[in-house]
């Protein structure tokens, strides 16, 4: 049998410069899987890729339909937002019952989502990251803050998450205020966020698109000198815009740590793209957990695979790296258990989501510097 | 002092922006007036052909860039206008040569005019993002300040800073120049009455020796001229990104109606109404209030907004239906009646 | 209107918001100019001669019709409504297609220039309607009747000052604020700013009251005496017959009835069935 | 049937109408005259409903209709012409003349689609009355003419032969004969004077051809700078002094030039 | 059914009956033929023709705005975003605790808002005093304000990841259809009240801005529909995919037929879905012409032609052009709560004038304005192109660039290809208004 797998991934919009990685990496799994020859009595396994725009619902659900419908895939590795994710879960994949595994949708609403046991995501909540970076914050001796955020469902979700978390730590959020995306100028929303004031502005945005006009106007007018950014802005294009002039301002996005990412990134290397890109390794874990499920319920039949995805992901049985799915492969074809790792130590807790490890980093003569992990 | 402090918040957030903001739209509803005025069709096209010419003004700054050809502290940008204002002149011409003529030929009713308008819009577009993609472009290269917020507190002592970039001053100024001498032109020169009378009365300017197409084409070259100029001061002072040339169509329209449509006095008032009133509306006027009334307590959270900024383009709308229902031909007599 | 007009009926032109039909015109300003050819010996000054024609692709309008003016000489063109009295006018002034006939003007064939060109070579036309600038001064009306000329044009300016002195005293007030007397005033005048060889007036009296209208006829009299030929169409039949040297009666795009003013007025059928008895 | 009283409308400061008085008798064919710009157009424009009033009132029947709209008055049963015939181009002339009546039941849509049958009924007699009109305005031969293709004095009756679909009370013709051959004039008075006579349709009339006036109009009103200036027969008022030097003049005075 | 008299007479008799048939080959071509320019799946070319639909009733109500009356209404994209709200508000479940956290408040903070125009409006036609006017107006936003705020802020807190808005009715979906129809209606109301009777028409730029105006409340206010969160879910007048793939007969009928159960699913639905798109259609299609031609008609066409004399002729213009603007408005409202329901989904973000504002107009012209079949056959084929551009652009500039060599210029051509979709559109409305300046099917 030849299996295919759709890729959903938001390669125009906001984020168009992390998805290719993110393609890369979901790629990689399946090609050695394929190699392997040993799934499902050798079938092989082939990517369709589709744009979901991150941004455009719509779009996002159309693409998901035309990959279902007409390429007849058996289980989708995306969406990349939030937004987006959601709506294709809910009116493409839940209606035809495919499973749906996203490497980096991160919304708290995706939690206690109503999926039908369909959904599954190698990224953490923000409800964990809007507590990281509360206490990040807080670390870093500041005591009000203002928010800006992106919008949209990841935006509101993480913004929220955060004041909670934050206001719950005795800091105080003088203003918590969204931006849309594609402006030409946000002087007024600057405007807005300086008038309430605050020692940091953290900009739960996007970093190709109005989380850095945000920064920009606010540099500009002189409101704000220091940022926190969240994984939606921690991106190689904050370096090229800003360079020194947000020297001191810090954020955090998850990523994991250990032997199974510096495994990962080199073999990355190997294959020619950037593994240290976002979401890279979450993509190469999200194709890699689909297929051994496939494996362990013997069947591609999303029906059936979906009850087994968390089986392999969490123990008991033998840990799984990077480079070493055709030994789980084996393993599980004899009968016996696996605990898939992968690049990101994936470890799978309520509803089927990553639990989370995130890298703190902070900016330092204009470069991004990784300052630890939690 | 902390008058001083008010006053400075309030250049810095609501002065500077919107002066610069309602320059560029003046420069937008110039074009827009001067087309409809007598070419008589409201071009839906303006937007997306001045994303056209800023385009063209971004490819030859970055040729200019890497002969390594500058004006510094003068954005690179302004030496690259006059031959980008030649080449959308070009463009629009044959514009008008392939669509607009048949239908002035023809006599067409000025509604097809605006039909064809919508199709050129599509087109131009297209093209546009075939030139330059639809990604967010910057190439401003010059000295990004006149006045920045630092060098002002020290200079001032204040609390407050103040930051005027060279390129609100230069968008200003250049707003400014281009409105006088368009004004000398219309106003006093042989070509300029020519072409206040053929917008007066096509057949009878032709009766009196003028030849029409000279004035179609000369309104041609000078709404090319004002907007790859407001194109590029708008793309100087916020981004480049060719949808935002489309959304500003709407404040545009709406300034020259505002100001009375068909009239050059009226797109300038109207632009910079517009303007002011978009960001005033939207302004929390709650650090302004701090400094000039501090007895009084809006108490917390309030920020003494009118309106959220996700609004402010409403604001244009709403002055535009007020201004209309006391002023039906807009604050300056416009051609509409 | 033109046929085109058909095309979207009247929908949304009446949209302030998105067109501007104010001024609109009806002559196809991008047609190019023939070469002027030779006149025929004996010719009137102006003359067009066995002219066919209709607008655009119609049916023709025209059929044989001749229409002539003589230096220093007053020619009227009388006829039913729908006659083609307007339309043999614009047929001379090169406003449409001519399938048959020729105009000639001073002794120089000028059948393939186009309107502006006409305009050159020395012709001058007041419209029946739509004769004048209306947010333009009425300085600046004159101004652009002088548009074709390089020279000083001051000396002219004051002199149509002088003939109009109604005119005179509004030389800085809007022509479209002016009584429709007075615009029709300012039209002549724009005219005469061309210094024209030949004045063409299409019903310059319409609507215009009784004391206006002898005052215009006045002044008409007065410029063709001082040699310059006037070319009229007149509803104000029988008073302009009085001051006609020669007078056309068109019916159907055809000469019915030619003669001078007096002949004419003395034909009884033509006084019954044109004259309005 | 028609009363202004003190009538003022200014634009910006110049008074068009100043105070202008009169009366129109039920009956009557009043003529309106006076020299450009004395504000007829303005008073009519006023009475019929398209421009407010500075101030000032109209009656009509002792009934005040200051400042109602035209399609009320013309419920009411007053109707006007226009100076430049006001035709429905694209239609045809019967279709010009059905399209009159008010209170058709199918211009109500939801009957267009529940009433199909009353409408068929009605439209059987709309056309009948319209093809009367024809006959009667002796352009029976156009019915199916597109009304943009008349010529002018055509458009002209088919102006009148609108006003004749319905029983009007007062109609107001601006300038009928501007423009008009003088012959196809005189058909036009005979059709007014009909009306006047079989119909009982009152009329008021703005004219600058003495001819016509002299035929047609009983009192006739001369206006000059927004007032009314005399009003009297006709007769008497082509021989009234200000009148004559207002409006009237005393003919050519370069004579002799005439050649 | 009514037939397509006024083409006919137009041109030839033939012209509908062939534009519609090279229409349906090319659905069929679409279902049936696999290369790089069709798709050869039945399921795509369905649910091409079921968004055509949808465009095409959307097209006929711009069609009687503007078609009947030459009435320019640019604000399409806020009509299909009223309409897009009435499947929200009316056939999703309720939301758990949005009531006690402040409904009713919020219910009464809009009556006051309404109450308080109400009254201003009453106050000026009775005393013509402005400060009294004013005082009313401030008066009544502050007392808005008081009650409106906290009752946002309760229901946005409510729950505010998965929810945080008020929730629907739980109604039949087919209902909301009509609800849209009312809301869009309601809003042209306004907007006509407004834009009509100002002196001169200037419904063009006001209809402009009311669109933008419309979508962003739809984006920013997130009590009513989750703001650019989106709402998902929304219910289905037909059967979902998975059922009928779990329903054993139908999966043995549709083996019979030779087709996989899967496919066989996604037709299915699509084929209920185009019934019932076909039905809503073809009822306003007759209505819209019983009452074209009737006397309705012809005044419409009287006020068309020359309001100034309509006016004279006792027709109350403005009223007529309100009805007509409502009545457009409405159709829009239906065909945005269907399209809601067709997507299963309420994505504020993705109304763009461009795509639902002057495609539509494209649309119009070039199907023929005026004429109802002309707006269908417009509507149908330029959805068709819009989508099929995606594919055929990039293939047409492959095409080009073949010979080209390979380089920077190259890749950013092919990179840009999916530009080409506008450049197309663009073309082909500047092509028809050239050789077919009155659409490819003709008013009469
Ligand atoms: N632009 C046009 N296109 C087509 N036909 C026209 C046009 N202008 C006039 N006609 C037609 O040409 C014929 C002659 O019109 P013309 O204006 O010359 O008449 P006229 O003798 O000047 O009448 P009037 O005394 O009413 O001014 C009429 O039948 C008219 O319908
Ligand atoms: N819209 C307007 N704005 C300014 N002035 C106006 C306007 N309409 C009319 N007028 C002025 O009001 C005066 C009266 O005009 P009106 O049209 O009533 O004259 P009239 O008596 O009908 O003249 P005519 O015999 O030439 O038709 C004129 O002097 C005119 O300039
Ligand atoms: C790629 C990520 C930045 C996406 C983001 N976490 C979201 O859910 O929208
Ligand atoms: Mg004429
Ligand atoms: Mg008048």
């Amino acid at each position: 049998e030849d299996i295919k797998l759709g890729i959903s991934l938001g390669f125009t919009g906001p984020l168009e410069s992390m998805a290719p990685a993110m393609q890369q990496g979901a790629e990689m799994a399946m090609r050695e899987i394929s190699e392997s020859g040993l799934l499902l009595d050798g079938s092989t396994v082939t990517a369709v890729t589709g744009d979901s725009t991150c941004i455009d619902a719509a779009a996002a659900t159309a693409t998901v339909e035309r990959l279902i419908a007409s390429e007849n895939v058996r289980g989708i590795i995306g969406g990349m937002c939030s937004g987006e994710t959601i709506a294709s879960l809910e009116n493409v994949a839940k209606a035809n019952g495919i499973v749906m595994i996203s490497p980096s949708a991160t919304s708290p609403a995706l939690t206690d989502i109503e999926d039908d046991g369909l959904f599954f995501r190698t990224a953490p909540s923000d409800a964990r990251q809007g507590e990281v970076m509360a206490e990040i914050v807080q670390e870093r001796g500041i005591n009000s803050v203002a928010v800006t955020y992106t919008n949209n469902d990841y935006g509101k979700g993480l913004a929220d998450a955060f004041a909670a978390s934050f206001g719950e730590r005795g800091g105080s959020v003088t203003v918590n205020a969204a931006h849309d995306d594609g402006k030409a100028d946000y002087s007024a929303e600057v405007a807005a966020l300086a008038a309430a004031g605050g020692e940091a502005l953290v900009v739960v945005g996007y970093v190709d698109q109005g989380g850095s006009g945000v920064v920009r106007a606010a540099l500009d007018t002189g409101a704000f000198e220091t940022f926190v950014f969240p994984d939606g802005m921690v991106g190689a294009a904050l370096e090229t815009n800003f360079g020194t002039e947000i020297d001191g301002s810090f954020g955090q996005n998850p990523a994991g740590e250990g032997e199974g990412r510096d495994t990962f990134l080199s073999m990355a290397e190997e294959a020619g793209f950037d593994g240290s890109g976002a979401f890279s390794g979450e993509a190469y874990d999200a194709a890699a957990l689909m297929l051994l499920a496939m494996a362990k319920a013997g069947s591609s039949d999303p029906a059936v695979y979906k009850d087994h995805v968390m089986d392999v992901a969490n123990g008991p049985g033998e840990e799984i790296l990077p480079g070493q799915l055709a030994r789980a492969l084996e393993i599980i074809n004899e009968g016996g258990d696996v605990d898939y790792q992968g690049a990101t130590a994936v470890e799978l807790v309520g509803p089927g989501e990553s639990a989370g490890t995130f890298r703190e980093i902070q900016f330092t003569d204009g470069k991004i510097e990784v300052v630890g992990y939690r | 002092m902390d008058i001083l402090n008010g006053l400075v918040v309030f250049l810095n957030f609501v002065f500077i922006p919107a002066a610069a903001y309602g320059a560029q739209l003046a420069l937008g509803a110039l074009g827009v007036t001067l087309i409809y005025g007598i070419l008589r069709f409201s071009n839906f096209a303006h937007g997306d052909t001045m994303a056209f010419g800023t385009a063209i003004v971004i490819l030859l700054t970055w040729g200019l860039q890497a002969l390594g050809i500058s004006i510094q502290p003068l954005p690179t940008a302004l030496l690259a206008l006059v031959p980008a204002i030649a080449l959308t002149a070009l463009l629009v011409l044959a514009t008008d040569r392939l669509v607009y003529r048949f239908y002035r030929r023809q006599k067409a009713a000025p509604i097809i005019l605006v039909m064809a308008s919508v199709g050129v819009m599509f087109v131009m577009n297209g093209l546009t993002r075939l030139l330059i993609g639809v990604n967010e472009q910057r190439f401003d290269d010059g000295a990004r300040f006149i006045i920045d917020v630092r060098t002002f507190r020290e200079m001032t002592g204040l609390t407050e800073g103040l930051a005027l970039r060279s390129t609100q001053g230069l968008t200003v100024i250049l707003a400014f120049i281009t409105m006088i001498a368009l004004f000398w032109f219309l106003n006093r020169t042989r070509s300029g009455k020519a072409m206040r009378a053929y917008s007066d009365n096509e057949d009878l300017a032709l009766l009196s020796g003028i030849d029409p197409e000279r004035v179609v084409r000369l309104t041609w070259i000078i709404a090319a001229g004002l907007m790859v100029m407001a194109g590029t001061l708008y793309g100087l002072d916020k981004a480049f990104r060719p949808f935002n040339y489309f959304q500003i169509l709407l404040p545009i329209f709406a300034a020259a109606i505002v100001g009375g449509l068909g009239n050059p006095m009226g797109a300038i008032a109207g632009g910079f109404l517009v303007a002011f009133s978009e960001v005033a509306v939207t302004y929390p006027w709650v650090r302004v209030v701090g400094y000039v009334a501090p007895w009084y307590d809006p108490g917390p959270g309030n920020l003494m907004q009118l309106l959220g900024t996700e609004y402010k383009f409403a604001v244009s709308f709403v002055i535009l239906i007020v201004v209309l229902l006391f002023r039906p031909t807009g604050l300056f007599r416009g051609k509409s009646v | 209107m033109s046929d085109q007009d058909a095309v979207f009926g009247n929908r949304g032109n009446r949209d302030w918001s998105v067109v501007n039909t104010n001024g609109r015109g009806s002559i196809d300003g991008t047609r190019r100019s023939g070469p002027v050819g030779e006149g025929r010996a004996g010719d009137p000054f102006l003359i067009g001669e066995a002219m066919t024609g209709g607008y655009g692709s119609g049916p023709d309008i025209l059929h044989d019709c001749t229409i002539a003016v003589e230096q220093g000489q007053i020619a009227v063109i009388v006829g039913p409504n729908g006659a083609g009295k307007s339309t043999a006018m614009k047929a001379i002034f090169g406003m449409l297609h001519l399938r048959q006939g020729s105009v000639r003007l001073n002794g120089q064939d000028i059948t393939a220039l186009n309107p502006q060109d006409r305009v050159k070579a020395g012709m001058g036309f007041v419209p029946q309607v739509n004769n004048i600038f209306p947010s333009m001064t009425v300085e600046e009306n004159l101004e652009m009747g002088a548009y074709i000329r390089r020279d000083d044009f001051k000396a002219t300016m004051e002199q149509v000052y002088e003939l109009f002195p109604a005119v005179a005293a509004k030389r800085r007030q809007a022509a479209g604020e002016l009584s429709g007397g007075q615009r029709q005033q300012v039209a002549v005048g724009r005219a005469l700013m061309t210094q024209p060889k030949v004045l063409m007036l299409d019903e310059p009296t319409a609507g215009v009251s009784p004391i206006v209208m002898d005052e215009l006829f006045d002044r008409i009299i007065a410029i063709a005496r001082g040699g310059l030929p006037v070319l009229m169409v007149e509803q104000n039949a029988r008073q302009a017959m009085m001051i006609a040297d020669k007078a056309y009666v068109l019916v159907q795009g055809a000469n019915a009835h030619t003669g001078t003013g007096k002949e004419l007025m003395q034909n009884d059928e033509v006084r019954r069935t044109f004259l309005g008895g | 049937m028609i009363r202004v009283e003190d009538l003022h409308r200014h634009f910006g400061g110049f008074r068009a109408v100043d105070g202008a008085s009169l009366t129109i008798e039920t009956g009557s064919i009043t003529g309106l005259i006076g020299p450009n710009g004395a504000g007829k157009s303005t008073l009519f424009n006023v009475i019929a409903g398209v421009l407010p009033p500075t101030s000032g009132r109209v009656f009509m029947d002792g009934e005040d209709i200051t400042g109602l709209p035209p399609h009320e008055l013309f419920h009411k049963g007053l109707l006007r012409t226009f100076q430049l015939a006001h035709e429905f181009s694209s239609m045809t002339v019967r279709e010009n003349l059905m399209m009159v009546p008010g209170a058709q039941s199918g211009e109500t849509i939801w009957k267009t689609w529940f009433q199909r049958g009353r409408i068929e009924r009605e439209e059987a007699e709309l056309r009948r009355k319209a093809d009367e009109v024809l006959d009667f305005l002796t352009i029976r031969h156009l019915t199916h003419e597109k009304a943009g293709n008349l010529s002018g004095g055509q458009k002209k009756l088919l102006e009148l032969g609108r006003t004749m679909m319905v029983d009007a009370k007062i109609v107001f013709l601006d300038e009928v004969g501007a423009g008009v051959n003088r012959t196809l004039l005189m058909t036009i008075a005979d059709a007014i004077i009909r009306l006047n006579r079989e119909r009982g349709y009152t009329f008021c009339v703005i004219e600058h051809d003495m001819d016509f006036i002299g035929k047609l109009c009983d009192p006739v009103i001369v206006m000059a700078e927004g007032k009314v200036l005399a009003q009297g027969s006709a007769r008497d008022i082509m021989q009234n002094e200000a009148v004559i030097e207002a409006y009237l003049g005393t003919g050519l005075k370069n004579k002799d030039m005439v050649g | 059914m009514a037939t397509n008299r006024q083409a006919a007479t137009a041109h030839s008799r033939w012209r509908a009956p062939i534009f519609f048939a090279i229409l349906a080959v090319l659905f069929v071509l679409e279902g049936t033929v696999r290369n790089s320019m069709f798709s050869g799946s039945w399921n795509t070319s369905l649910a091409i023709l079921n968004m055509g639909l949808i465009s095409a009733i959307t097209a006929l109500g711009v069609n009687m705005q503007w078609g009947y009356a030459g009435l320019f209404n640019v604000g399409v994209v806020g009509f299909l975003a009223m309409g897009a709200l009435a499947p929200v508000l009316i056939s999703l479940p309720p939301v758990e605790g949005a009531w006690e956290a402040g409904i009713p408040r919020l219910a009464l903070a809009l009556l006051v808002g309404l109450g308080t125009l109400a009254m201003a409006r009453l106050a000026w036609g009775r005393t013509r005093s402005g400060i009294l006017t004013l005082a009313v107006l401030i008066g009544g936003f502050l007392a808005y304000r008081w009650l409106f705020d906290p009752a946002v802020t309760a229901i946005e807190a409510n729950n505010p990841a998965r929810q945080g808005n008020i929730g629907g009715l739980g109604l039949p979906v087919l209902l909301s259809w009509v609800v849209g129809g009312v809301f869009a209606a309601a809003a042209a109301w306004a907007i006509g009240k407004v834009a009509l009777g100002l002196r001169s028409d200037y419904l063009a730029i006001a209809t402009l801005g009311i669109g933008e105006i419309i979508v962003a409340v739809l984006r920013n206010e997130e009590w009513l529909a989750r703001g650019v969160m989106n709402i998902t879910s929304i219910p289905r007048p037909v059967a979902y995919e998975i059922e009928l793939q779990r329903n054993l007969d139908f999966v043995e009928a549709a083996s019979r037929w030779g087709f996989g159960a899967a496919e066989a699913s996604g037709i299915w639905v699509k084929l209920s879905y185009m019934s019932l798109f076909l039905v809503v259609l073809l009822v306003i299609i007759l209505l819209a012409e019983l009452a074209l031609k009737s006397p309705w008609g012809r005044m419409m066409r009287a006020i068309r032609d020359n309001e100034t004399a309509a006016e004279a002729m006792g027709k109350d213009v403005t009223r007529r052009h309100l009805q007509v603007f409502i009545l457009g408005s409405a159709v829009i409202g239906v065909a945005g709560a269907m399209m809601v329901t067709l997507d299963g989904l309420l994505a504020p973000t993705s109304y763009n004038p461009l795509r639902y504002t002057f495609l539509i107009w494209v649309m119009v012209i070039v199907g023929g304005s005026g004429n109802n079949w002309g707006a269908v056959l417009g509507s149908v084929t330029i959805w068709f192109l819009w989508i099929k551009a995606e594919v055929w652009g990039p293939a047409l500039i492959a095409a080009m660039t073949s010979p080209m060599a390979d380089g920077p210029i190259k890749a950013h051509l092919l990179d840009s290809s999916p530009h080409m979709r506008f450049i197309a559109m663009g073309a082909v409305l500047l092509l028809v208004l050239r050789f077919a300046p009155r659409g490819l099917l003709p008013e009469k």
